[in-house]
């Protein structure tokens, strides 16, 4: 057995597998299925300032080996999160990292400061989502411009308790996201999350209509695995001291192993869950097997590992 | 008293034709035990590498503790999409990953009531379990089946073992009454002096018998259908406006505090939309 | 059944069904399959100025619905285009789009003047694969920044025979899909193809390494539909006049019937055709079954239909 | 004259164990008739809703143009990854799209030769076909099967109907003798006076017997395995460097023009990079 522990910046965890934001919602519904405390973390959906309603229906579409969604942030809002929520996952013995999402800098910073109100060790990371329009600047999503996604990092860095790394949810829809990465950096991040989903659409073929009511949507699941690959490597690449958790399309242990390789600490499992329930406990089995039959002593030791003697 | 959903690897027992439908009966060891009248199974499509990632959500139509072959779980499937194709494709000992069972079942009256069950093609697949309860409980139970053709009716003879009275209704009146399950509704509710009625079928069928319900002072309960990603409430794929017992609209889940709710609580008119007064909608014109 | 004729600018096709450039070489192996001038157009591999022997293998990688590769544009080059397969495709009936490629704005420039010594009539338009990294400019792909794009369309747009309609094929990886369609068009391009594939990247884990020699490569294949269905979308919303030829993931009729509701006059069938040779017949018939089922009376009627009554 | 490739929906006839492999038999109607020794076949995997995309290409171990059911072709495959192993798992009746023949098949002697026939695991599969043509054109054959183990060798039987004689070898001398086909070529060589030597494995072996074949002077023709998209020559993904008659290397595909190629035109220690001799190989520092 490789020992499994691993670390997101000072968050540590008892082992790599977590949830993906808005794939688990609270936690409360999937510990139906194992217990949340055999995870390495728990990753919330995105949390906001104030209740919302989220979009209209319909919010999804099935596309071959994935989905797109519209779901519009959902939610009871942060102060819900911190009085029902965190003590819930605390006493299920879940390691939580809080998603939380912004419409301004201003938003980033007050949802921050209402986390700090969580029980002591509630919290063992929060995760920015920046995939979220600033209603501020015409509507132009943070995460795809490299100051803004920084001025929501920073924000949120700034109102957290300095205990509580920060992570960076970066988009995969930006030219270069190496320069997202070291703009968020640069901000306080002191971790990175990749990948949201990536920007794509479905035309319902009967109603000749788009088939989400937001029109365009998030795809993601296996189909955009490779582009997660790809991004946690470029970012590693670039970035090597920078712990990530890596996120899209994993649904084997194999495909998790990929996202180690490719440099990052830990790995959610998100859309795949719908298929699933089980998944993130199976993923985390099979990466354990996969360690094991490879040599590998811990997951450290892999991390990263498909880089070497590739350096320029 | 049931508890929660199961993941278990099923087997296809059997898969039989019956009208436009497949009515497929699945080994699916300790879900039949935790059954109750309107919970639903979610199915997986295709193996490990099926392209088909989400599950489909069926009714369950019956469930069997322990048959010949152990504890087993039937639906009863139109096949028109991949998922539901695949499915009616299905042989004898193919596999197929079951969860369930899930949602919020029918809420059974406490005292002997007399019920009416009102069913719109594959929609009476729930009915029939239902309908035993009621009756083990006391109640009157009366059954309404519509559907567009006679060939999307399901289980007209089930109902006439089980019920008081079936009545019958197709668009095209290839069976039964020729019309709508609503035109036979009040008539029924003064005949049976029905206290509550049960409903389960498409979205329109559903309001208008919550309507008609309504206007005869019926309780009634309905169970919908919106299109699930996850089915077991994790996504938040599958809402839709409910009225709370405070008066608030909010955009709740039907796939765990539905599918079935109390008919007057669904506001039918803003399916699809988030009602400017929900918990939570946009304000002003920001969004 | 529907009059399925159409055209890309200048550009008159008997049908919207095309091939995608380095999915059907330059056309002879699929003539053994189906007669090429069923099909709308025949879109070549690109080619370059001179011949190329492509990067090492392995050049590809199965993923969920889709694959990865990096062949590295390996072709003879565009004198043996000219000299031999565009006069073959000419002779087998075929219309002919030609897609050039270049390391240099200069490269596009000399390999569009080359296309113009093709014999008469046997070039339907040309498309410009604006993909390839510029070794001027530290390898930055053209395709990557509105103006490095804009100076290679117009840099063969000017070499070429002004009646030869110009068509910018577009990459999805960039923050902003409409800024490079604008400054393609503003260039002097007469049309749009879209998309060219997703970078991503696969990690063998047998070997621990990256799967492609070329490390990363380009993702193709339905996974990507939701992503080309939303840039036709988003560019055809932006710009209504230009004529679109769409690409990515086709595998049905309904999927390119999604990508003509989208915006799409035209649809290419690329990586489908390694599953089905002869995909590109048998998805026309589709399309042609479903827009009699829809009733509509043409393929023009449907183009851009999905945005009907949705205009801002 | 063997004409083009067909595409055509075939069917399982059958699915065997031989030993670590399956030996399935395919209804492909057309295909038989066209196939020449050394073709292969390009197998779809699932159904036009399959995740997996890209087809699988296996040796043509038999095509008979019509048995009791109309035209068979049949191959022989290892199951390991996610296509062979649902190839391996199909039962009778199951629907398998086929593309096929493909590639350029082994060159015949013009006039009757002694030819030595060496197949490395499942690589023996379309060696007994060149055996049938050879022996009909009164060539001597001699065979050479090697493998890991004796349950990764195939046709040792079928090899000791139609040759000459039979040589075995496996790396743990669980059946003939133990170690590499190229430790027992030499002897053979001289023995059976080879004129040509065709073999069929993995390309270490290829390589090595191109190069005992060069170094006794008997000409070559290997049959090679690159990993294949399409298969039908359209997405250059499957090239090696191969030197052509005007001793220029090229990187060519091994779906069209090979998969057989003379011995010594593959460059065996340049296969998997472009040699900077190469046909259009990148000149200079930049790529
Ligand atoms: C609680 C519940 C009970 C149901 N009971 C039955 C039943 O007893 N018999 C029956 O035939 N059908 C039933 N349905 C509908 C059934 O789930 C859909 O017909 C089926 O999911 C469609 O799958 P498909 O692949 O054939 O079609 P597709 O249209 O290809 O499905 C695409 C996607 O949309 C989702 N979807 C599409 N339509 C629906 C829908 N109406 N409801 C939920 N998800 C949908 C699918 O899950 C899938 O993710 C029920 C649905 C729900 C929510
Ligand atoms: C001309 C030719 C003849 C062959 N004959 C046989 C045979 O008779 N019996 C047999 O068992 N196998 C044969 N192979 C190898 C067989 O094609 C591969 O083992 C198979 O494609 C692997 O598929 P998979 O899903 O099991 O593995 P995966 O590794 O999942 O395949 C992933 C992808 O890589 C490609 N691929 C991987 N390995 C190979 C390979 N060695 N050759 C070609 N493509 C590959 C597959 O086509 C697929 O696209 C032959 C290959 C070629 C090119
Ligand atoms: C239904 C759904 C809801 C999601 N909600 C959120 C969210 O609230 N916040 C967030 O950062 N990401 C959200 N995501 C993105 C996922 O966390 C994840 O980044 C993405 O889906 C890629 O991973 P996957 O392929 O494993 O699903 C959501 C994804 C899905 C499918
Ligand atoms: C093997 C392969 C080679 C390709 N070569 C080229 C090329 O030379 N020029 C180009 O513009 N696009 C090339 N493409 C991209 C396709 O033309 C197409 O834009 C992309 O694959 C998306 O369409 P698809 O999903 O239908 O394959 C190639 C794609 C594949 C899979
Ligand atoms: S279907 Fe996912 S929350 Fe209801
Ligand atoms: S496999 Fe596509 S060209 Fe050879």
């Amino acid at each position: 057995m490789a020992d499994l522990q691993t670390s997101l910046a000072s968050a540590w965890l008892p082992n790599p597998l977590a949830t993906a934001s808005g794939c688990a919602a609270m936690g409360r519904e999937l510990a139906r299925f194992f217990p949340l405390s055999d995870l390495g973390a728990v990753v919330t959906k995105s949390v906001m300032l104030a209740p919302r309603s989220g979009r209209p229906t319909p919010r999804m579409a099935e596309t071959p080996s994935g989905m797109l969604n519209s779901i519009g942030l959902q939610g009871s809002g942060v102060d819900a999160l911190v009085e029902h929520d965190l003590p819930w996952l605390q006493a299920a013995g879940a390691r939580t990292i809080v998603s939380i999402a912004g419409g301004s800098i201003e938003e980033y910073a007050l949802v921050a400061e209402r986390v700090n109100l969580a029980p002591p060790g509630s919290v063992a990371a929060v995760e920015v989502n920046i995939s979220c329009p600033n209603v501020e600047d015409r509507g132009l999503v943070f995460a795809c411009d490299p100051m803004a996604a920084a001025s929501a990092v920073h924000a949120a860095r700034r109102a957290l308790d300095p205990s509580v790394p920060v992570l960076a949810k970066l988009s995969p829809d930006v030219t270069d996201i190496v320069a997202i990465a070291r703009a968020c950096v640069g901000a306080g991040a002191d971790g990175l999350t990749m990948i949201n989903t990536v920007l794509g659409m479905v035309i319902d073929t009967d109603t000749l209509r788009p088939a989400l009511a937001g029109i365009t949507g998030g795809l993601s699941g296996p189909a955009i695995r490779p582009v997660a690959v790809r991004c946690v490597w470029q970012v590693h690449a670039a970035l090597p001291d920078v712990p990530i958790l890596g996120v899209g399309g994993v649904r084997t242990g194999l495909d998790a192993l990929q996202l180690v390789l490719a440099g990052a600490s830990a790995v959610s499992v998100g859309t795949v869950v719908f298929n699933d329930p089980t998944a993130p406990v199976r993923v985390l089995r099979e990466l354990d097997e996969a360690l094991d039959a490879r040599g590998f002593d811990s997951l450290a030791q892999a991390v990263g590992y498909a880089h070497r003697g590739l350096e320029v | 008293m049931a508890a929660g959903p199961l993941q278990v690897k099923g087997e296809v027992i059997s898969v039989r034709r019956v009208g436009a439908y497949s009515h497929v009966t699945l080994l699916a060891p300790g879900i039949a035990e935790r059954v109750r009248p309107g919970h639903f199974v979610a199915l997986a499509v295709g193996d490990a590498t099926s392209s088909t990632l989400l599950r489909r959500s069926f009714s369950i139509y019956r469930a069997q503790e322990r048959g010949v072959y152990g504890g087993t779980v039937e639906v009863v499937l139109s096949a028109h999409g991949p998922g539901t194709r695949w499915l009616s494709e299905r042989r004898e000992r193919d596999a197929v990953d079951v969860v369930g069972p899930l949602g919020t079942p029918f809420t059974l009256p406490r005292d002997p009531a007399s019920c009416t069950l009102v069913g719109g093609g594959y929609g009476s697949a729930p009915l029939f379990g239902l309908a035993d309860a009621l009756r083990q409980r006391g109640c009157r139970v009366d059954v309404v089946l519509g559907a567009a053709t006679e060939e999307r009716l399901f289980g007209v003879l089930d109902a006439k073992r089980i019920a008081q009275s079936v009545t019958v209704t197709t668009d095209d009146g290839s069976m039964g009454v020729r019309g709508r399950v609503t035109d036979v509704l009040p008539a029924l509710f003064e005949r049976a002096e029905t206290d509550v009625v049960y409903a389960c079928g498409p979205m329109p069928m559903l309001r208008a018998v919550a309507g008609v319900a309504a206007a005869y002072e019926v309780a009634s309960q309905v169970a919908v259908e919106e299109a699930m990603a996850c089915g077991i409430g994790v996504c938040m794929t599958c809402v839709l406006p409910v009225v709370g017992d405070d008066g608030v609209t909010r955009m709740v889940r039907s796939c765990t505090e539905g599918p079935v709710f109390r008919g007057e609580s669904v506001r039918f008119d803003a399916v699809g939309t988030v009602p400017a007064d929900a918990y939570g909608a946009p304000q002003g014109s920001g969004h």
